[in-house]
Order: C-alpha cells, then structure tokens, then sequence
C-alpha cells in the first residue's frame, strides 16, 4: 500500500511538478502579476487534488484521502526535491483547515475543506493585532453577540495573503469581564463581506508582504464559531500547534542569499578570501548552517521513528533567527563597503536579506518567546512570574495604552 | 585634556540639535527617500552659510571656523542621530586631505568654498575590492583611468579628489565633475541617508596635488573613523531613547515590557556598549585637538567599537519594538541601514581591527 | 589650603610609600606569611593617620581630618601612581566605617572610628549567606533579643578579611514575622567572641580569598546595634553606596595577566602575532580595554565636575566583567594549546586569571544585578514582577529550601 | 545513513554511563588532583579490558572490537560527561595514526596491546607553537632531536609515536619511554582531568614507520576534533542538566531563578546550542562510518561549534550558581577548566577554523 502510494507518488511529481530553483516568491509575484500566479496556482492544485495528493490525511467525505500520516510523510520526502506551486494554500491548509477538521461541526466541515483542497477557495489566519504582539490573548477586536449572529470590529495585523484570501479564522473578544486567556472566541471571517478593508502593510525592505485588516461592523452569521463561545484560546493553541509543525516540516525552498555558498562566491569575486578573517567567518557560516540543518533532520528522523519534537521546535526555529543575523554580520565583513551601495541583482539580493532578518525572529512568535517556550516547557524551568492571567480583562492595560 | 564637553561644546550640541529637529527631522529623510534626491539642498545651505559645518575644522585663513576636531564630533553626533542626509562626510575627507596634502593652490581654490558650501568635493578612496586607479601623461596631459566604489557623494560632487598610482608612486588628483571620460553611477545605497556612486575614469583629465599623499589620505581615514564614530554614537543614542520609551509604555502580560529581563537586560547591555564607545569617542576627539600622535589609534578604537555597537544596538531596536519596528513606518530600519553602512563604509571591522594592530604595533 | 594639602600630600608619598608594581596580594601574602603582611600593613596605617592622610573628611573628633571632599579628591590623584600597604584595612574604613560616621551613636564613633583609622582594629562586612545570595534581603542569620542584648546564630559566606578582623558589621534577621527587607537589624560583632568561627573558602582557582563565618549563640552586647532595630535594610542600603563608591574609585593596583599588553607579548613569543586572527583580537582587546578605562576617567571627570555617577557605576561594574570574560576568550585563542599545560609562572598567571574572572561577574552583586540597576535606574523601565515584597518572611520560600 | 541512535549505541551508552556513575564519579576526579596521579590505574583497566574502550575502532585481527567511530563518540559522550580521567584520547590517537601508516611491523606489535590496555601508547603533536621534532641518522642509528608540548599522557605513555622531519621529509618515528635522551616534564595542566607534558628528544634513539606519515597525521586530527566533540557534548550536557536542575530548585526574589528570563533565556541558548553541536556530532559520526570522504569537514564541523558552546555553557554554569558555582567544592569549575582545555587541545578555534576552510575549499 505504502509502496505503492510512493510510486504513484513520485511518478506524478515527475509528470507534473516543477524542481527547486533559486528566486523570491515576492519578486516573482512581482514581476509576474498577483493574479497570474494565484490563477495558476489554483489551478495546479484543483489538479494535486485530482490526482489524489490533497488532504492525504483528511477524511474522504470532506475531499481528503483519508489516508494515515505513513502516506504524509512518503509525500513529503518524495516532494522534497520539487517546488509546488502551492504556496497560496499552504497557511489554509496547514492552519484553519487542520484545525476545521479537529474541531469543526459537521456543517463546516461539508461548507469548507473540499474548496479548501480543490483550491477553489483560499483562507487567511487572522490572530495578530497591533497592541497584543507577543502577548497574543490581549488581543482587543470584538464579536458582541446580536441574536444568533456576531458583530465584529477590530483590527488585524501580519495577515499573509489577506487581500487574495476568501475566508479567514479570526479571534475576537466575546466577553471583557473574563481574564484575557478566558473571554476570546474562534470564528469563520467572509473577506468579502461588507465592513472588511484589507490594507497591505509595506515592511522595512520596501515590499508588503504581509496586510492589514480592518473590521467594521462586520456580521458573522451563526455557523461561524469555530469550537465553543469563550474557547477561542483552546482552538488557537490547536492552531498553533498546527502552525508549528507546518513551519518545522516546511524546509526552504529557494537557496538563501546569505547562505554560505553564496557569500563565498561574492566573496571570492572581490578578491576577499586571501583575508584569514573572511575564511574563518565563512567557515564557521558553514558550520552553523550545517547543524541547522542536520537539527531539523535530526527531528525529522526522531519524529519518524516516534519521538515527537515537541516544545524543541521552538529550537529549530531560534535557531534559524539566529543564524540569519549571524549570516547578516558574515555578509558585512566578507564584502565590507560593497554592501554599503551596488548595483547588481546579487548583492541587492544579499542587502534586502540582511534588512529581511530580523523580522524572522519576529514573525511567528519572537525570538524572546522562543526562549520562554525552550526554558519552560523543555528544560522544566518555572513560568514568568505573571499577574494577568487572573486579572478580567478590561481591568488589564495593553499594549501602549496608559489606561483600558 | 578631560573627556567631558565643555560649556562651548555644550552650546554647539544644543544649536545642532534644535536644528536638526527644525529643519531635518526623520520625515524630511522620508521626503528625500520619496524624491530621490540625494540630499535637502536648503538643509545643506544652512548647515555651511549659517552653522558652518563643513568649516569647522578649516583654518580661519581659508574661511573656516578653526574651530577643531572635538567640536566637529560634537556637531556629527548630533547630526548623526538625526540621520541628517549631507555631503558633509565627503567635504570633511576631501578638506582633510588637501590640508594635510599643503598644496597651496588647492587649499587656495577648494577649502573656502568647501566652508562656505559652494563647492561640494569629495574623496574617491574605498576598500580594495572597490577598483583601483591609474594615471598616465604628465602636466596637462595627466589623464586617470579606473574605477572606485563607493565614493561618497560621487555622483553629485562639483569636485572628485582621486588617489591614483603613477609612474612616481601614489598621489592625488584633482578632477572636474564635468571632466571628459569621467562616468558617474548613483548606486542604491543600504543607507538612505547616504548618496553613493561608482566613477570610471577613461582617459579623465586630472591634475596632480603637491604633498604628501599617503600621509593625507592616512589622515583622512583617521579622521573618517572619528566622524564615523560620532555619528555612530548619536544614532546609537538615538535608538537607545527611542527603544527606553517603548519600553516605558508598552504594555504585555500586563506588565511594560522594559519589567521583562530580556528587554532590560538587553537594554542595559546597550547602554553600557555605547556609554563605553562614547568614552572612547570623546577621547579621540580630544586627542586630534590635542595629542594628535595619539590620534589614529583613538580614532581607531572609537570607530571599532561604535560600529558594532550601533548596528547590534539598530538590530536590537528593531527586535524589541516586535512587529511594529519591523514597518516601513516606522524609524527603526532607517538605523537598522544606517548602522549596516556606517559599520562597512571605508572598511569594515576586520580592516578596522587591521589598522588598529598596525597602529599598537602589534 | 588645597595646595597646601596636595604639596604635603605629594612630599609624604614621595618620602613614604612605595609605587605601584606587577604582582598579586595572593600570592604576596602566600609567599610572605599573613602575619607579617599585616604587621607591615597596620605600621604603615599608623603611620599614616600621625601624617594626617588617613579620615581625610572624617570628623576631628572621632579621629579624622575634619577636611572636606576636595582634599579627599586631592588624596585619591596624588596617592594614584603608589601602592599603598593598607589593603587590609580598605573594606573596613569604606564601608562599616563610613556607614558608622553616617549611622553610629557617639559612643560607637568614639569607641570605634579612631582606631580603625590608626590601624589598631581591622573591620569586615557581614552579609552574603548561602541562602541569600542576589537576593540579600532573605538573609536567614537571626538575632534574638534577651534582655539588652541579643544572640546570634546563622552562617556568613564570602567574608573577605574575617580571618584577621577584629570586628565585622552583619546583618541579622531581628523580626521574621515582617517582609523581608522590615525584619532585619545590623549590628557590631565582635570576630573574637565566643561563638563565632572563621573557615577559609576554597575557590575554583585552589586559593581561598574568602570565609565562611559561623555564629553560635554569640552574645552581642546592648551597644551593638548600628542604627534602628528592623531598619538594618537602610542602613545596608548605605553600606552598599559606599560599597559601590569605594569599588569604582578603587582602580587595580597592578597590572592584570589578561592585560592587552602581557598577552600580547606573550603571543609574540610564542610567534602568534603573524597570525592575522590573532593580530584583530588583540587589537579588539586593546579596543576594549581601554573603552573601560576611559569610562571610568569619564565617570570621575563628571563626578569633580559634581555630577554623582550614580547606577552608572554598576555600568563600570558590567563592563570590568564582560571585559574579563573576553580577555579569557582572547587568551584562549592567542595562546592557543600552550594555556592547556605549562610550567612558566607567565602562562600560570593567565591560567588563573581565567579561572578567576567568573568570580568578577558574581562578587559585589552579579552581572544580572547590574544589568537590573542599570535597566531600572538609569533607563528608567519598570521594576522586574515581584511578587515578594509584601510577603512576611517567614512564608517565603529562601535559598534551595523546598518550604520555609 | 541516519543520526539517531541504534538500539546497540543506546545500549553502549548506558552502560558507559552506568560504569561511569559507579566507578569514576565525580569525586575520583577529586581524589585524583589529591594524589597527583595522572588517572585511577584501576578505571583504566576496566575501560580496556572490561569495556574494551580502546580497541572500539581498532580491527578484530588485531585485538579490537572493530566497532566503528560512532560507537566511539557514543562511549566518549559519557566518559566526558564524567569528566574520566583516563589516557584514552591519546592511545586512539596513536591507534589511528598506527592503522593508516599501515606499518604492519608497529600494527602488530602496538594495536593488540593498546586495544587491551597493556601499553599506553600516545601521538606527540602540538600547534606550532609547541615546537617541532627532526630526525637524523638512518637505520638503527635513527635518532630525533626537538621539543613537543603539550603531550597528552607523554609522561606515562609507554611508547610515543613522534612525527619529526627528516631528509626525506616528515616521518612518524617510534620513541621508547625509557630512551636514552627523552626528557618528559608533567606539566600543570588547566584541565584536572587530563595528563600532559613537554617532552624533550636529544639525541633520542628511534624508529621510523612506514607508510604516509601526513595522511596519518591528518586522520588522527580528524578523529581527535571527533574525540574532543564528543567528549565536549557529553559535558556541556552535564552542565546543562546541573544548572537546568539547580534553576528549578533555587529561590531568590520569592521566585525559583529559573522563572527569571536573565537565567531562563541563557538556558535556553544553551539548551540550542547543544541540540545544533550534538546533531553536527552524530553527523560526523555517522560520516566516519559510512561516508569517509565527509568526515574531515563534518568533524571539523562539530569540534568547532561544540567547543565554543560547552566553552561558553560551563562559563555560564558558574554563572548562574552564583557564589556557590565559583568554589572548590562545586563542580562546576572542573567542567570550566575542562571545556578551556578542550577549546584549545591540539590547536585552538581558529587554526580548527582555518582547517575547516581549507576543507570546504574556500
């Protein structure tokens, strides 16, 4: 059976699926045009779907394959030398379609994950707000119950793929009065329902890879919870789950501009590797790349053989933040003043990395909280001493306000 | 010689101050960013016609202030944490190298228009792996051929001084902006408060300086590393502030996050590298005023410090903001680049821990 | 005046104490004998204070000069370039000597200031224990009221000096029913009383600069108390000004194995210095070093110019520290292999000066402290989430121990 | 080719550790520096004879138990999380050097009697500085003059196998411990838990080997920058799990430290730091293995990165003890010592630098 799927497997990629190359996605959608690559990635994902190789591990009577995670790991190892053209669908899938099938209702599950798999339908994930940051359960937007409906207002922030998204799964206060982790609800967002703007917010490269949402007045009809009334903070922790695992397995797909082989190269083209300081640094790039990477194989192998990774994910991903900016201090003394202004793609590539990096160990949880997880939940260290998990919320201050 | 300012340098770090939040605040950067401009050409006027920046460090006798090198750091730092878009780095090296040159003529003709900001000169030197420069004929007939990059303000300077190996040894050349043969390429820049350029030079009609060459372009790399550091030490201090305040009112788990010990803890290491680069910073300047022997080395260990310093206190200001520090909107990144830059341009730290170890003698 | 004072001060020096040398008390006093290093120390203290330089601003009647601080200011530049014999008797005068000038009754002074200054009586402080550490206020050494008079018992740690002292002031615990910082008392104790045993402490570097001090029902006589009872906590916060006072104008006396200067010799001996890694370490080392220096000059530029450098000091502190963790880096990698074994007393010194240099980052409040003060008290951010302050002391967890 | 663990290295591992706990604690070491022995004679004959320690790598055709390197670095985790005092690094790097000369004369006399703990044997090279060895005289009249220091065990080893230059180049030559001319001065050692001495040849009697004295050289720096990686590994996750243990039990502030992030945060570091050296450790063992060709860059890999990180994590053991972390008594500074010496063992991060760019070709 096994074997079996493999070969099938690895026929149709070969049949059908690009290889890696190097490249940005951002550029590419940049030079190509948004709707060009969202049209053609939906399109090789209704036929991923077709050929049996969307939601292996999802029920069939909601589009999956109803296959085990046996399948799931053939497919991933087989498609690990390609490069899907599916990168629109990945947060759907692996974030509010995961969570759907561990704690949707039948209803939504029937309404939304075929779509979801068929690429018929894209979703966003919409958890992060100005004032909540790392301290994610402060977050401020509301849903006030109106009969069987909500009303929602609020912000959003770091919404990949809001302005192509059709639906998001959206936290929102459902009751103030409770401590902060105690008051919050999961919910089904239309993007397209009157009272969303989605803005895109421009980051200190230049490009906008990310959104801003804006909720006003918006009506979530009654299927639209997700889980129950004031369990939101159950479903997230269920989506974060997710959110880890997606991002841990994910892998690069494209050859980094401050990987170790590309700094060499520049490196050697200006005549700077005769310096023993450049060749140390660049030696011990290669050094550190390597253990990331033999890390996150080291995990993938541990999780094969049924040792889950656990809170050490979190070690995976410090370590890569981490060696962005060490990449980013090899990249400064190896090419020295030419970095400082140029006019080559590479080295343009090299700078817009080195801007890029710290929002690496941002994004996704901060380095800081990265830190808290390792300490508390792997090495058994004991919590923050904290004083707001039992305060009501709206008795709480948040963010930069001086006041609730 | 004390470290501390006195009571004129004080006053001079206050009016540079008041200006720079007057007349360049970070939207005014903002502005030229959009425009692509270079630099504010009213904003440089005033900074030469009525402060006198460019002349601090010129003789009285050729229209300068006379005013020295300590004041002159003190006006950088100020100017630095204001991320002040000027030609004012190019006209400091350019003017160091012809007074230390002593070719009359040149001192003549470019140091009281640099004062006054009618002229804007600069140095075409960079690192090794940015090109290098020959000249061939002699008299009128000297020409340049080669390349350098980055130069400062080598796309807009009225007036490029060119260090370039002849068949007598090195020296340097003084070329037209205008000159034949002479290409210039506005390069994008990391910082944007910086204008660099690559210049080829084809057959470029040039004419030789008088002096001592290495001795004028060695003085010019000490004295970059001095104005390199005080810019780096106002910006450093600027993002100290700015990322304390945040600290101060930013609410998370109920507590400002400056209570967390991974802000404060970081911020404190901030405070101690830069009150530790800021020492060695008032003590270069004071040595070029008063000790000038003593002067690369101090200039060196200044620069060396403050330049990591600055661009790991940048990257740590844009970590703790979180999010918000990683917008275009925000300031953050404009230090984040101009602290990657500053530590990079004319060498980065392996050739500044180089000169520093020929300098110990070590 | 002051010209009179500085000439006088210039020609007693000069006629008087010996200059500054290379070398280490440890090992002077291992070499020499203890006794007769403090024999030589209290015959010149005693010779001092007849010239006049000893109590510089203390009051005439207790012994002092009655001068102000501009002579003392005089003293501390004239006295710079010489090694004065009296490191014996520096922690008492700084520290329970000032406090005592500050806090102590009549009696107190009279009875004790003027024979501190002759060199007749040497003091040590009393207050780090086991238990406590950072954390000085869970102090658990108790001291019981009977009658005028109270009984000690409990255990000191990291006392420099108790083994030649003649008196010490400690903290003691006088209230264990108040919070932890209302309970406590400080008091005069007699080194000599029965009761009272003095251990060496062995360090990591196979020296024992410090003890360990246990009292066993020792009696301390109605005139003990130094300040109110249950204030003992201002007046260790006092102790601790003049601590930090004494420690940041100390300076060292003699130049350190770590020093740019000695490694880099000894690089070049061992025909390192062609090697251009090694070449940018030193030079960094040099950078940092003197960065150090030059703070310190700053901090006392500033102070005459009387801005106090107040929990700027603590950044003096940090760095010395900092400084020699990457002095030992530095080492490691300038000597390379030759710091694993040696039989050169050059290359023992470095050997020890690593071993030593964690021990400059705890000692007189640890790194993280500094970093706490300086985060709170110079930039002003909030104190860390406390939760113990208001808690009696006798329901607070202290130390390792599992329950009060 | 896989990182994990086989069911046979967990087994190894257990019992190593096992035998560590009961017979090398950490207060034999103590008794060891007591009685200026250079380890526990009767430790050593059980790590031989019973757990056959030294013949892992060696063949089964000459006394070994031909087990490969991963079972080496296995063993050696534990004996270094143990800090065992043993001459066991030298005599694997002497058993090396002897396996790739391919001297069959010296591989039948040394290999079956290091592999049963009969004879120490150990490889007398040092960095540069350490001085340098050459050879003179031919046949029976071989003689070495020069100096090698620090020797691991050169004052206990029964047999020294000393490279030296001769006429026809470098050589690895045969020293008797009791040759006429041969000098071995014990030297202090930083590190408690290792033997190491200056030796001195004049005039000194010896035997060349044949065979490719640089290739045999070379494999044996390969496996001492596994030896020492893995020994580093075992101890930094000592260090780890003793100050990991220590913040969950200690008070300060009415809180166990560990909740403050200043500890927590710099456990976590270390926590990483380990996960990355131990995945690029099991990477070079496995290469040893199974892909030869990759095992000088992999071993360069995760010597370079597991000294800095346990040199670092004992640092910080002491650290975050506090006072009691810093005397005698805790063990926290036999760990600091140790990982000192690892750092710099048979040449220091940057010549392990240096070596790691010359394999990756840069």
């Amino acid at each position: 059976m096994s074997d079996d799927f493999r070969a099938r497997a690895r026929a149709w990629l070969a049949a059908n699926a690009p290889r890696r190359a190097a490249g940005d996605d951002e550029a590419e959608a940049e030079s190509r045009g948004q709707a060009a690559v969202i049209a053609e990635q939906k399109a090789f994902q209704a036929k991923l779907h077709a050929a049996g190789f969307a939601g292996i591990t999802w029920p069939k009577e909601y589009g999956g394959q109803g296959l085990t995670s046996a399948e799931q790991i053939i497919w991933s190892q087989e498609s690990a030398g390609y490069d899907l053209p599916t990168g629109v669908f990945f947060i759907g899938l692996s974030m509010p379609g995961n969570t759907l099938v561990e704690l949707g209702t039948d209803a939504q599950k029937r309404r939304y994950l075929p779509k979801m798999l068929s690429g018929e339908e894209i979703w966003c994930q919409l958890f992060s707000e100005p004032g909540a940051g790392s301290d994610v359960a402060s977050l401020q937007t509301t849903a006030v119950r109106d009969g069987d409906e909500w009303v929602l207002n609020g912000q959003k922030v770091w919404t990949s793929g809001a302005q192509y998204s059709d639906f998001g799964a959206i936290l929102a206060r459902t009751d103030p009065t409770k401590p902060k982790h105690n008051g919050i609800s999961m919910f089904i967002v239309d993007m397209h329902a009157p009272g969303v703007t989605v803005r895109p917010l421009k980051v200190a490269t230049g490009h906008s890879p990310f959104n801003e949402v804006f909720f006003d007045n918006v009506r979530l009809p009654a299927g639209a919870l997700i889980g129950e009334e004031n369990k939101g903070w159950d479903a997230a922790v269920v989506m974060l789950r997710h959110e880890r695992i997606a991002i841990g397995t994910m892998g690069s797909s494209r050859t980094s501009p401050l990987a170790f082989s590309t700094l060499r190269d520049l490196a050697a083209g200006l005549g700077r590797t005769a310096d023993q300081g450049v060749r140390r640094e660049l030696a011990e790039l290669y050094a550190r790349s390597r253990a990331v990477q033999l890390f996150a194989l080291l995990l993938r192998e541990e999780t094969q053989a049924g040792r889950l990774p656990g809170a050490r994910g979190s070690v995976a991903k410090l370590a890569g933040s981490d060696l962005g900016r060490f990449a980013g201090n090899v990249a400064a003394d190896v090419l020295g003043d030419q970095l400082a202004a140029f006019d080559t793609a590479e080295l343009a590539a090299v700078s817009t990395a080195i801007v890029a990096a710290p929002g690496s160990a941002i994004a996704g949880g901060t380095s800081e909280i990265q830190r808290n997880i390792i300490g508390e939940r792997v090495l058994g260290l004991a919590k923050d001493p904290g004083v707001d998990r039992a305060t009501p919320f709206n008795q709480l201050r948040v963010g930069t306000q001086r006041e609730q | 010689m004390t470290l501390i300012l006195t009571d004129e340098e004080v006053a001079l770090a206050d009016s540079v101050r008041k200006f720079v939040a007057d007349r360049s605040p970070l939207t005014s950067l903002r502005q030229i960013i959009a425009s692509g401009e270079p630099f504010d050409a009213g904003v440089w006027k005033q900074m030469t016609a009525q402060l006198g920046l460019a002349g601090l460090t010129i003789p009285e006798s050729y229209g300068g202030a006379g005013a020295g090198y300590s004041a002159l750091s003190v006006a950088l730092t100020e100017l630095g944490a204001g991320l002040v878009a000027s030609p004012l780095l190019g006209c400091l090296l350019a003017a160091e190298a012809v007074l230390r040159l002593g070719d009359d003529t040149a001192k003549q003709e470019l140091l009281p228009k640099i004062a006054a900001g009618e002229l804007i000169v600069t140095l075409a030197v960079a690192s090794s792996a940015g090109g290098q420069v020959t000249a061939s004929g002699a008299g009128d007939g000297t020409v340049l051929t080669g390349t350098v990059s980055p130069v400062l303000n080598g796309a807009e300077a009225d007036v490029l001084l060119v260090p370039a190996d002849g068949t007598d040894g090195k020296a340097i050349y003084l070329v037209q902006g205008g000159a034949d043969g002479l290409a210039r390429t506005r390069l994008t820049a990391v910082d944007h408060s910086r204008s660099l350029a690559r210049i080829t030079l084809a057959g470029t009609p040039a004419r030789a300086l008088a002096g001592d060459a290495a001795a004028a372009l060695a003085a010019a790399a000490d004295l970059a590393n001095l104005a390199l550091a005080a810019e780096s030490a106002g910006a450093m201090k600027a993002c100290l502030d700015m990322t304390s305040g945040y600290a101060r009112i930013r609410v998370a788990f109920g507590q400002p996050i400056g209570a967390f010990q991974a802000v404060k803890h970081r911020l404190a290491d901030m405070e101690k590298s830069f009150e530790l680069g800021y020492a060695a910073l008032r003590d270069a300047a004071r040595a070029a005023d008063e000790k000038p022997g003593d002067f690369p080395v101090a200039a060196s260990v200044a620069r060396v410090l403050l330049a990591s310093a600055y661009a790991e206190a940048a990257v740590d200001t844009v970590q703790l903001h979180g999010g918000i520090g990683f917008t275009w909107e925000h300031d953050a990144h404009l230090y984040y680049k101009n602290g990657l830059s500053n530590k990079v341009l004319l060498g980065g730290p392996g050739e500044q821990l180089d000169r520093l170890a020929d300098a110990l003698g070590i």
